[in-house]
């Protein structure tokens, strides 16, 4: 635990913001004010979070269905994501995505997706600016045990190996693919070994400690910095709630929930951590928690009263304007 | 008789025929949905649309196959399993995700009666849906049954109400080539008259809806519901639409379509797919090619325009032909001159 | 001026290219063919059809990149590299591979600019192989550029010689959208004249390889070739046909061929895609709907029919739309009445 | 090496019967009589002999590009399928698959493919048999070096995996995916241990020694009746000849090619051990030798003798008669 203060502090507000922005993103939805279906990444903040710290705006991220945790951990502008959420015309995206395909170029995360697996070769094509123009960067993808089948991301991982590429296959298991439990669908079982299998030095860790996270991060970010190509890391979390929210969730028990509430939350864990290491006071992260609470519902509020994009957008976009 | 929706249709013609052929079984990712993991104690989920609630508790594992997210191999695994005798109904969850498996479908499972020699049949169906409209996004809302259609080896249904997706299904269960069978979204919860007992719709036999003098309008899966609702409208401003439903476009009924339009001598088509090469063009083009002496105005398909779903409501409900448009073509067609 | 190939043609524009703009790469299997193995000693092979010979000499390892046979990877790979600033020019060996990687293609690629608001532009060129006539088989003969057409967000290219294959491929390469590039396999040892210089040819633009005035024909790809065979022939028979090839499908110059058949009121298509929901059908459909009032007659596809592309040489001798037929539906929609 | 006579002879003949076919293919290439690129087999032999006189005619194969090898272990119609090659009437596929397509369902060989690894999961759902209907088959997919890097494969493992199935992963290592080394495409290198992570046993052996395909194949087989589930099996034998004919080979030495002629001859191998071992008589063999080669030479000629197909069959059998 060698980290800056500054760096706690950066690592426990991007924690704390997916926390709060989450939470709030359920009740509004439960409101009936989100447009369309949600996947809440509560559980698994300290692993987005422990990647994108080691991070710079030059290096990239690739996505998933379950990207706002990616994206305010990569520090997407806050307040456009949440208007891409509600399908705004200041969105992010226009209004175009929404919350399975927020993007934010400016910061390098290259988007969300709602095609399990797909952003695994995409994170690779963005490595590639290392061999073709000698660029400095590295570029991360965060895989779900479930996409972790995906021909996908077996394919990506090899090429990735094979042309020694800067990239972080960040899986996240947390336990399931929709509805169906991890150790039903993942032959072998150890998703860390089978990245192995093709030639890159991976790790396995508790994905709800931040420290456990962002110390392999860190290795693997200066391995791929240096031209000795990608790794794996493989963390496990459990999410909080639903695949998405309206899930009934009869696949598991409520015990299970209230387990991982009381023994993994990143949060407590961070801060349990950090406090008694005497790094950062309590009351300085409660500033923090209070900050990002209004930020957050600022954010909601805006997007809220935001208008929707004009009709005349519908089919604006699709090629380079005065190109079709 | 009795009112079920089409969710319930498609159950209960994969139950009728798990029953009747033990060689039929059903393979896909989370079709009983849970299952799988270790601690397992609910309620199988039946997929997250719950389009095979019911099935694993009544076949259970050995005939209801849960999957890896793993499409390639679902659809190729389906393929063989065909090919080697039995009958699997595949399920890809959407049918955006054609693009990770397309192989399987068009150059294996759709080539191999031809390329093999007629050796053996390949009885597949794959369900998938399809279709715009309740927020799901560009990747999760798309109709490509015009590049299913376009396939030779393939066959194409589309199913517009709980009645014909419940004979289609057997229908299509019981066909000796491959068949892929796209739900709607939009219409899983429709309600309609549909019989208990087991029957078949046949592939490649449209359905004329209504009657009518003055123009043809063949609308398909989705837009069926939407053209209803263009019949009043129509009448009051002097129309006579004959409303086709072609239900499965691979075959596709068109001597349907060409003695409508021989009477009517205008066309217009009602399509959910991209424009360009859609298979509303492909219905216009036969038009123009094969009655062209009775057309008295310019073919017309209505589709969305050439850009993928937007998220935005708005701008979704801009994508889809709405009733405005049909009518005001519909009234174009008839003032032509 | 030189005479060129269609093939040398192609390797010039990207060598220019590749000059010209140190972000242009080139990636796929074999490209550089063997620079891999350890133990190589000979040249570098260049493709298995030759089509990337010389560039691994010219610009090594970092920009002519080598793959597993792993698609998917690829594709990803270089719609996220042009996401992310890169130009890539992706090699698909054959167009008949798409189902093994089309997701990040349709999905991913062609969606990038519309779904993530217009933050970044999408530069890539997927250069790949179409076309039967040369006994490759079912899996390996397939033109499907119908179905790239159908897709929102991608633009589709089908050079007929060599001139347009490198005046295309340059100006594909400084798009800066994805670009399907569609090269015919039995076009690949043409030869024509081709400027050394590098020079653009329009996307869009469609050219006029003939005038006429009794009916306007309009070619895609290898069918360029086969209707400029037929063109003796024509006017022997009295018949002035309007040559068009619109050598890019996506954008379409739609406009030019409305012209045309307002002048001569009779359209024939040759298109070697698969029938139902052709390119072809597209371009009858939409000038049956914008220009019917000139139409003097139906318009007419010539596609192969609905089926596989056959092993055979003379079952595939049949499969393509060839002289003969054209003559002989020239004639019918001549004396149409 | 305790097979029975007969199950030896049965094994010579089968790789006999590929190595004169493949050698008069390669001839009639050269004389221009083959209507399309064919993909020779030769030295390769033992491992499709090796595998297919484990299984019976229940069992299903699915084959490659490189397949007239699979063929003919799997006891394909010799004549049918020459015609087939020449693209006849009478050929297996009417004409229609040529090479690369070649099938015969009455012996379980499921057809070449020309799509690299398409053929994993096809031969994965022919295994579902056994699931669904209690039947007793094993499956066995051939798979090249190149091939086991689709995603097509890795998922087909994974499946097979988890729902524990009757199949045989018969990695086919030759050195070379067209052009290009196995060194350069297959991260990690090693394809035996890639099948491994996903949760199945596998083999590494050479594959020019018929008796360690064999021995494998058959402790997989047994496994997979006993319905424990699939494996992998890696062979490593050069092919002899060019990806294609006319193939330059610029990319491997003269001498790589001497030696492998002269140390990996699986015929040779063969032929040496069980006649050391006295269970075979070298005249015994050398009487199938002079009727293998009457039967290729007369199965060619009948075949360039027989008719094309009746071009009315272009449009026949895309679906089920009168269905369409
Ligand atoms: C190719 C593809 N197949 C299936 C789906 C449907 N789907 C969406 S999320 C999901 C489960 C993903 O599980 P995992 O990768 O573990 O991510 P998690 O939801 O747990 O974050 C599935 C099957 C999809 N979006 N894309
Ligand atoms: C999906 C796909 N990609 C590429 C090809 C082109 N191709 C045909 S054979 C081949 C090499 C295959 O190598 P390997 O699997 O090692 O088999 P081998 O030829 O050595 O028997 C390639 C790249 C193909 N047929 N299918
Ligand atoms: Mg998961
Ligand atoms: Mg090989």
């Amino acid at each position: 635990m060698q980290l800056s203060k500054d760096k706690l502090i950066d690592a426990y507000t991007r924690m704390k913001k997916i926390r709060v922005f989450e939470e709030t993103m359920r009740d509004e939805f439960a409101k009936g004010t989100v447009p369309a279906f949600i996947h809440l990444y509560i559980g698994q903040e300290a692993i987005a979070s422990g990647i994108c710290v080691e991070l710079n705006d030059n290096d990239t991220i690739a996505s998933t269905h379950r990207g706002h945790g990616h994206c305010l951990a990569k520090n997407s502008n806050l307040e456009r994501m949440t208007m891409e959420i509600f399908c705004r015309a200041d969105g992010l995206c226009e209004g175009k995505g929404g919350s399975m395909h927020i993007a934010d170029l400016s910061v390098g995360m290259l988007g969300a997706n709602a095609i399990v697996g797909a952003n695994a070769p995409i994170a690779v094509g963005a490595a590639l600016r290392q061999r073709v123009m000698g660029e400095n960067l590295v570029s991360a993808a965060f895989i779900g045990d479930g996409a972790s089948n995906q021909g996908a991301v077996f394919e990506a991982m090899n090429l990735a190996s094979v042309l020694k590429l800067p990239v972080l296959f960040v899986f996240e298991n947390n336990g399931y693919a929709e509805f169906t439990g991890v150790d039903y669908h993942c032959g072998g079982g150890d998703i860390a070994g089978r990245a192995e299998g093709f030639g890159m030095p991976s790790y396995k860790l508790d994905g709800s400690d931040f420290f456990a996270v962002q110390e392999a991060a860190a290795e693997a970010v200066e391995r791929a910095r240096k031209g000795e190509g990608p790794s794996a890391i493989e963390c496990y979390a459990k999410r909080w709630y639903g695949h998405f929210e309206g899930d009934p969730q009869h696949y598991r028990t409520k015990e299970e929930l209230e387990t991982i509430r009381k023994d993994n939350d990143p949060l407590i864990i961070f801060r349990q951590k950090v406090e008694e290491a005497g790094l950062v006071e309590s009351s300085e992260l409660d500033i923090i928690d209070d900050d990002l609470t209004s930020k957050v519902f600022n954010a909601v509020e805006k997007a809220k009263n935001s208008p929707l994009p004009n009709v005349e957008e519908l089919t604006t976009n699709v090629y380079e304007k005065g190109s079709y | 008789m009795t009112v079920k929706t089409y969710r319930e249709a498609i159950i209960e013609a994969m139950i009728l025929e798990m029953k009747r052929d033990e060689k039929v079984f059903v393979i896909g990712e989370d079709i009983s949905g849970g299952r799988g993991c270790e601690d397992f104690e609910g309620e199988a989920a039946g997929g997250p649309m719950g389009l095979t609630q019911g099935l694993w508790d009544e076949f259970g594992a050995k005939r209801v196959i849960d999957t890896p997210i793993s499409e390639t191999a679902i659809m190729g695994a389906a393929a063989g399993a065909a090919l080697s005798g039995l009958r699997p109904i595949a399920e890809l969850m959407f049918s955006d995700f054609f693009g990770v498996c397309f192989d399987q479908i068009y150059n294996q499972a759709a080539k191999f009666r031809f390329m093999y020699g007629d050796q053996g049949a390949t009885p597949l169906v794959i369900r998938t849906m399809i279709g715009a409209g309740i927020g799901c996004g560009p990747q999760h809302s798309q109709s490509p049954y015009s590049i299913f259609a376009n396939i030779p080896g393939l066959k194409v249904v589309t199913p517009s109400n709980p009645y014909d997706a419940k004979g289609l299904l057997i229908s299509s269960i019981r066909d000796n080539d491959p068949v892929i069978f796209c739900e709607h979204k939009a219409l899983l919860g429709m309600d309609g008259e549909v019989p208990d007992e087991s029957y078949e719709v046949p592939l490649g036999k449209g359905k004329i809806l209504k009657e009518g003098n003055d123009i043809s309008i063949v609308a398909i899966g989705q837009m069926v519901g939407v053209v209803q609702n263009c019949i009043k409208s129509l009448e009051e401003k002097g129309i006579s639409a004959e409303i086709i439903d072609p239900r499965s476009l691979s075959p596709f009924d068109d001597e349907m379509v060409y003695d409508s339009v021989e009477k009517t001598g205008r066309l217009l088509v009602l399509d959910e797919s991209n424009p360009v090469c859609s298979f509303g063009s492909w219905i216009t083009s036969m038009v123009s090619e094969e009655v062209f002496s009775s057309l008295k105005a310019p073919t017309k398909v209505l589709t969305p325009p050439h850009c993928p779903v937007p998220a935005a409501p708005n701008l979704e409900a801009a994508y889809l032909p709405d009733v405005e448009t049909i009518i005001s073509a519909s009234e174009n067609l008839k003032n032509y001159s």
